[in-house]
């Protein structure tokens, strides 16, 4: 076994280092600055005590963002799953047309969002764009799609689901075809309707699977900022703003480095003992129930 | 052992691509200037931007002589060197910014970068590498409005450029907004205020006339105050004026919290909280720093502002500035007010309500707040308050390698012959600031009708010559002040906040604003801009 | 199958589709219009509801607009593949170490060290950017393809490692050992004998690497200034205050495509079933 | 060229997977180790071929530490019970990669591959990818991989066990044959299977939890097994234990009666013992014998095994032919007492029955 040893370091380290001298710094530096006056007209890293994280205490528009985007990102990711596990199912097997299908399915997920967002912009343009059209040549009243919060948030999540459950639906699928055939096979003996199948069988097949979809999905839906920015800029007032979005308008719009700091790293340990205890939560709930 | 080596091998090639395309990147240099060279172009030739698309106009100039002109610009000689700008998003500014840098580039040889850049990202994307000190752009053009932020990194314009013609023709009010502590930083390339643009054609219809003397027992006219305003977009919205078949609306505003909506809010504030004997500040008591944003003028425009959503078109209460253009130049509404372009954009010669528009003053407002003696005036005319708000303008890093050459940049991008077919294009976003724009003939020569022409012109000339006038808010960390300000403005618009709460909100933040900043800096500032106001 | 559910699975397929087909011919439809297709409301059939003309087209190759799509394209393609390649080759290291070997940092085991890495994707791209301005600045790399290569890499590495570290664990380590008992030292052996049966984990990781290599837009805005424009760039810096809908379309279009072929490909490994283990 | 291993002992987290291992194998002997499942024979190979750190002991071969030397150094070849080959490669370029490896010219590395190929059978299959081939040929890839080698060690993890009947019994033949062409190597091979060692093996080692209990010729281990858990483990059916005790020249099995000891156990002492029986020494009767209740009836091709419990003790009566017993009946057993293997309490074996021809 000697030998072995010297390369067991060359594997890992690399790509360790690499990561963590990448992502090193800005955490430090985050930590720094969030205890620095650091803003457009004194761009320094003095160092004013906690001062930001009492501001931010009472920053009503942060935690209003932070809780929304809990809502917001857990209610997408939500759709997303059932969406995609229902398409993952029907296009699986016995589908005419399945190539077409799961090519066009997937479609949205290579796309740029911040690309695609301008041209959703244009879709629910509420005097210009078709959706409002097409709701008048049914005899539908138009919706304020973006100037109302209720419909904005809907046209918000519209642009998510509609981007990212290709993701779920590739995961899904492709755990879907690596599936044995046998349970099903045995299922099919007992008599078993396809309502049963998918409960008694694939559902719990597919658990490990599932937890991993989610919890990535959630991962990057914690992060969205992309497409509140180009839709509806957090508005009408400020009823669609996200944390990653209003750290962007402290942060860079309005240059408040440091307050953003202590945004920031606020935000971030937030999601993470969020994004934490909802895997746990997952991984016990979904492989327990169905192990 | 091969293993070995193969595997050096993976690594080694990973590590030479970054090398090669980092010894690829880079580039730029300075270099001595060189001697001048032949001039491409004869004195007076005839200019024309048909070669660069076919959709340019066939408008031809003739090149004015002068230190700027195509033909000194000809002569010189950059070959070797790059000019790194940043510009706005194309085509508002963007599209001009790059075709000169084209220009300029076939003219002297220097290679030209443009960048392009959306609105939102502007501000950042200048001010993140200049505090930094890393020298990213030697050409920048922005909103001018930004000078008090900008200030401490340009390099002032060098006398021989203000020397030339054609910056002694810059209006007044323009070379004041291009200056800082008794500096020109700014090169001019743009003029811009807020009007109010009406459709002729429906205002003057006698029908239309008719109809609004049953409905509202007043004569129909181009209005004159906010009131008048809201009256008459809310007899024109939901009803099929322009015959389109499409139901029309009242009024088209700039009303996305975080495009320009903090402009929209202040040219409906002027009128109510501008009092020509009030001399100390529009926004904050200058001599005190107390914010006035939260004073009964601007609650009672924000509750206009409010009760005017339901004049607005589907979409209308989160219109940026190009929805704003769209909506009245494409003909969907009545009324609008902001810059010019909407008015330029109904002027295209391909336009469906061509020479059907005309412009004017701001509504004014039969009374207006004294916060001196704490009560409403009531002035013997309609109180008219001008809003200089701001434009494009272009400046030059300190710290740029390459002043000369980008000064010469800006001196050619605004000379005569540039401006003159500038000036119609809409998109362009390129308004009048020289004295020789206010004329109507100029106009009327781009096949604008007389009466379209005279209502622009006098409408623009007027601003120029009032002495009560409103500015924007010219001192550092301006974007936190208007940031908040769009904030309590769109929360009240949502119904989030009453006007009140919300402009009392925005008052606390702007103390606080003023703290982070400095309370003596940006009272320095104000005091400049103060006196500009009454100017 | 019940007919009733035949009924509804091509219904809800055939939905599906239309909606995920609507902004790709909407925008397709919208490239090709002027101001006068956009402002009298929403038009959908060339010469029926409007006049098609190609200036959108015309504008993103240089045209009037001043925009040329081609070096940005070319520019997101280096960065694209050298940050995907640079992640694919740390990242499977990495996740080959962790699936062979037994690691302790401190208290972290190997489990531990597979969350840090995937824990990185946690960070938002926001809190990461001032300081990564600052750090290439440093460098002196602002600006440049290699300075958006190594902000990409720690974007992309963790999703390397991720569906790395799965597809290794599925592999039997017996391979490994007898390829050692055949004569490979340990980098060998991977080389030899694990990557060659690793293309389906590799295709997938590659594909997400390349997906959030094109498609980022935060980073590449905020740390290049005139040199490096990437494609997402180009299409954003004509998102005016008078947006050309026709250019943005025809540009969206352009920017999308590459990754759209993307799409197919991938297809192709999944009708296979070979990525099945890939993505567990 | 003998490998040498003194007192090799591992253990992983608490669990003893070898204990004091002490072995000598000589070149050109084929060794078989036998025992259950988890007994460390795995283990055993693993650490031979240098797959796995010992916590003790060495291992050397030509006075060469051998556990300074990493696996890729060792000059040893491998067949895992999967079917081990390299999945991207076809049949021959797996059977050559070694070669490749070890750097020999492409005509000696294709000469070497046909030929080994040859061996096993493949000739026809060069082409293949290993995923095309059935089990027992993707084995006989591995097999011809590890024999190209010409290696100084050669390990057999249980290669026949993933194959069924028919297959591993042709493959066990086809072994024999290859296996006398290794020349100087040492084969080791593992199984749990008697025959299988029996008969492949000129050495066989027995181990059981993680110790060697006894070493030896086929025959001396089966026909003397040193503890009733060898004899167990090389008889299949594992041989029957009976408790009993001896006192003055009579024996008593368990709770049955007591009878006089067969002559060739007339020596044993008195006191408690252990007696075992092969299940073929066992036969049922319809007349006379010990009472015992069937408990399982397996009929395995000729064979019937009956399984019965005879005054609380578990036994298996092998029997020629196809015998109707059901499951519940009551069963006279008789014993052939002069097949009986005395042990003593502890186990290990006292007397076995002389040698008459076994299996």
């Amino acid at each position: 076994m000697d030998g072995m040893r010297r390369y067991k370091s060359m594997f890992l380290l690399p790509g360790l280092l690499t990561l963590f001298i990448i992502i090193i710094f800005p955490l430090l530096f985050t930590i720094r600055v969030s205890f620095s006056g650091w803003n457009v007209s004194n761009p320094h890293m003095d160092f004013i005590g906690g001062a930001n994280f009492v501001r931010m205490l009472a920053d009503h528009r942060f935690w209003a963002s932070i809780l929304r985007l809990i809502l917001l990102a857990g209610g997408t990711v939500l759709i997303e799953y059932v969406l995609g596990f229902a398409l993952a199912l029907m296009v699986w097997r016995n589908v005419r047309g399945q190539r077409v299908w799961r090519v066009l399915f997937l479609v949205p997920m290579m796309t740029t969002p911040v690309v695609m967002a301008a041209i959703w912009q244009t879709i629910f343009n509420e005097s210009l764009g078709p959706v409002n059209d097409l709701l008048g040549r049914v005899g539908l009243p138009t919706v304020q799609w973006l100037t109302s919060t209720g419909p904005a948030t809907v046209a918000l999540m519209t642009v998510e689901i509609w981007q990212w459950t290709p993701f779920m639906f590739l995961l899904l699928l492709a755990g879907l075809l690596s599936l044995s055939k046998e349970p099903f096979m045995a299922a099919a003996i007992d008599g078993a309707g396809p309502v049963r199948t998918f409960f008694k069988v694939t559902f719990p097949l597919m658990a490990p699977v599932s937890v991993t979809a989610l919890i990535i999905r959630l991962i990057e839906a914690s992060k969205m900022s992309d497409s509140v920015y180009v839709l509806t800029s957090g508005g009408p007032g400020s009823s669609t703003e996200t944390p990653g979005y209003y750290l962007y308008i402290r942060g860079l719009k309005e240059q408040q480095t440091g307050y953003a700091g202590s945004l920031s790293l606020t935000y971030l340990v937030l999601m993470i003992v969020t994004l934490t205890i909802v895997s746990r939560l997952l991984v016990r709930t979904l492989k327990t129930r169905t192990g | 052992m091969t293993k070995h080596r193969r595997a050096k091998l993976a690594a080694a090639l990973a590590v030479s691509a970054l090398a090669v395309t980092a010894c690829s990147a880079g580039g730029g240099g300075s270099g001595a200037s060189k001697p001048d060279k032949p001039a491409k172009f004869a004195p007076g030739s005839d200019i024309s931007y048909t070669k660069y698309g076919s959709n340019y106009p066939s408008t031809t100039v003739k090149d004015v002589p002068g230190p700027c002109s195509y033909e000194s610009i000809s002569k010189k000689d950059y070959s070797g060197r790059t000019l790194r700008v940043i510009s706005h998003a194309v085509p508002v500014m963007g599209e001009p910014t790059q075709l000169h840098a084209k220009q300029f580039a076939e003219l002297t040889g220097a290679k030209v970068d443009v960048v392009n850049v959306p609105f939102g990202e502007l501000y950042q994307k200048i001010l993140t590498p200049l505090q930094a000190g890393q020298p990213a752009y030697d050409v920048m053009f922005y909103p001018s409005l930004w000078i008090g932020d900008m200030a401490p990194y340009l390099a002032p314009v060098p006398q021989k450029y203000l020397d030339t013609a054609q910056m002694k023709d810059v209006t007044k009010a323009y070379m004041q907004v291009a200056t800082w502590n008794g500096k020109v930083v700014q090169y001019p390339v743009d003029g811009d205020r807020h009007y109010l643009k009406v459709r002729s054609d429906i205002i003057d219809s006698p029908k239309w006339q008719a109809a609004y003397k049953a409905a509202t027992g007043k004569t129909l006219e181009v209005p004159k105050t906010w009131e008048e305003y809201q009256q008459i977009a809310q007899f024109f919205s939901g009803k099929d004026w322009s015959g389109s078949g499409k139901l029309n609306y009242g009024s088209a505003e700039v009303t996305k919290r975080d495009d320009l909506m903090f402009s929209a809010f202040i040219s409906r504030a002027a009128a109510y909280a501008k009092n020509p004997n009030v001399k100390t500040g529009f926004f904050f008591d200058v001599d005190t720093m107390k914010p006035e944003i939260n004073n009964p003028g601007f609650v009672r425009a924000l509750t206009d502002f409010v009760k005017a959503k339901s004049t607005w078109p589907p979409g209308g209460a989160n219109f940026g500035l190009g929805d704003e253009i769209f909506s009245f130049g494409g003909g969907q509404t009545l009324m609008s007010y902001s810059w010019d372009d909407a008015f330029i954009q109904a002027q295209q010669p391909d336009s469906k309500i061509r020479n059907e528009v005309e412009a004017a003053q701001l509504p004014g407002a039969t009374q207006v707040w004294n916060r001196d003696t704490n009560q409403w005036d009531t002035p013997a005319s309609i109180n008219q308050v001008p809003y200089f708000t701001w434009g494009w303008t272009s400046a030059v890093a300190k710290d740029s390698k390459q002043q000369t050459m980008a000064f010469d940049f800006l001196c050619f991008f605004s000379n005569d012959a540039n401006t003159a077919l500038d000036l119609t294009i809409g998109r362009f976003g390129i308004n009048p600031y020289r004295n020789a724009h206010f004329d109507a003939a100029f106009w009327e020569k781009q096949g604008w009708s007389k009466q379209t022409a005279e209502t622009y012109v006098k409408t623009l000339s007027d601003m120029e010559k009032s002495p009560n006038r409103v500015f924007d808010l010219r001192v550092p960390g301006v974007n936190q002040y208007m940031s908040s300000l769009a904030n309590g403005v769109a929360d009240a618009i949502s119904g989030q906040k009453q006007p009140q709460q919300a402009l009392d909100d925005v008052a606390k933040e702007w103390n606080d604003i003023t703290t982070q900043v400095g309370k003596d800096k940006v009272q320095a500032a104000y005091r400049n801009v103060v006196a500009l106001e009454n100017g | 199958m019940s007919r009733a559910y035949l009924t509804f699975k091509y219904a809800f397929i055939a939905v599906w589709a239309s909606f995920v087909a609507g902004p790709f011919v909407w925008a397709l439809t919208t490239s090709f219009k002027d101001a006068n297709g956009v402002q009298g409301g929403a038009t959908y059939l060339p010469w029926v509801d409007y006049k098609p003309t190609t200036r959108g087209w015309q504008d993103i190759f240089g045209g009037e607009g001043g925009v040329n799509v081609i070096q940005p394209f070319l520019n997101s393609l280096q960065i694209t593949v050298l940050a995907s390649a640079i992640s694919l080759v740390l990242g499977s290291l990495a996740a080959y170490g962790l699936s062979r070997y037994t690691y302790r940092i401190g208290r972290m085991k190997n489990a531990d060290i597979v969350f840090f890495f995937v824990s990185q994707r946690i960070m938002p791209p926001i809190v990461l950017v001032i300081p990564f301005f600052f750090l290439l600045q440093f460098a002196g790399l602002l600006d440049s393809i290699p300075g958006l290569v190594i902000v990409t890499v720690a974007l992309l590495l963790p999703i390397a490692v991720w569906v790395m570290v799965d597809f290794f664990n599925n592999i039997p380590r017996e391979i490994d050992e007898m390829a050692m008992l055949d004569g490979c030292h340990p980098f060998a052996a991977f080389v030899r004998t694990i990557l060659p049966n690793s293309l389906p984990g590799i295709t997938v990781a590659a594909m997400f690497c390349a997906v959030f290599g094109w498609n980022d837009f935060f980073f590449a805005f905020r740390l290049t200034f005139t040199e490096v424009q990437t494609l997402p760039q180009a299409v954003v810096a004509l998102n005016s205050s008078i947006p050309p809908w026709w250019t943005l379309s025809a540009a969206s279009l352009f920017g999308i495509s590459p990754l759209v072929l993307l799409a197919v490909w991938v297809e192709r490994y999944l009708s296979r079933g070979n990525l099945a283990g890939a993505v567990r | 060229m003998t490998l040498t291993a003194r007192g090799l002992t591992l253990s992983v987290e608490g669990v003893d997977h070898l204990r004091d291992i002490t072995l000598d194998l000589r070149p050109g002997r084929i060794y078989t180790v036998i025992g259950r499942t988890l007994a460390g024979k795995s283990s055993l190979l693993r650490v031979l071929a240098g797959l796995q750190r010992v916590d003790a002991g060495t291992l050397t071969q030509d006075g060469t530490d051998l556990l300074q030397v990493p696996v890729w150094r060792r000059d040893t070849a491998m067949v895992y019970q999967q079917f081990i080959n390299y999945p991207h490669l076809n049949v021959f370029d797996n059977v050559a990669f070694p070669l490749r490896r070890a750097k020999l010219s492409g005509e000696q590395v294709r000469l070497r591959a046909t030929e080994s190929l040859a061996k096993v059978g493949l000739s026809d299959f060069h082409a293949r990818k290993p995923s095309q081939l059935s089990g027992g040929q993707q084995q006989r890839v591995a097999l011809a991989r590890a024999l190209a080698r010409r290696c100084k060690t050669l390990l057999l993890d249980e290669p026949l066990v993933n194959l069924d009947y028919k297959l591993r019994e042709q493959l066990r033949e086809e072994f024999r044959e290859l296996f006398s062409g290794v020349g100087d190597s040492v084969v080791v091979y593992t199984t749990t299977e008697t025959t299988e060692a029996m008969m492949l093996g000129d050495e066989v080692i027995v181990m059981h939890e993680g110790r060697i209990v006894q070493t030896g010729t086929p025959a001396e281990v089966f026909d003397a097994p040193a503890t009733t858990t060898v004899a167990q483990i090389i008889n299949e059916p594992p041989m029957n234990i009976i408790p009993g005790t001896v006192t003055g020249g009579r024996m008593r099995l368990n709770d049955l009666g007591a009878v006089d000891l067969p002559a060739h156990l007339a020596g044993l002492p008195d006191g408690p013992c252990q007696f075992g029986l092969r299940a073929t020494d066992l036969s049922l009767s319809s007349s006379e014998g010990l009472r015992g209740d069937v408990t399982f009836v397996e009929i395995s091709g000729s064979e019937t095994f009956v399984h019965v419990v005879i005054a609380d003790i578990p036994m298996v009566v092998q029997l020629e032919g196809i015998h109707d017993v059901s499951l519940g009946d009551a069963v006279l057993v008789t014993i052939r007492s002069d097949r009986l293997f005395a042990f003593s309490a502890q186990g290990d074996l006292l007397v076995a029955p002389s040698e008459q021809g076994g299996r």
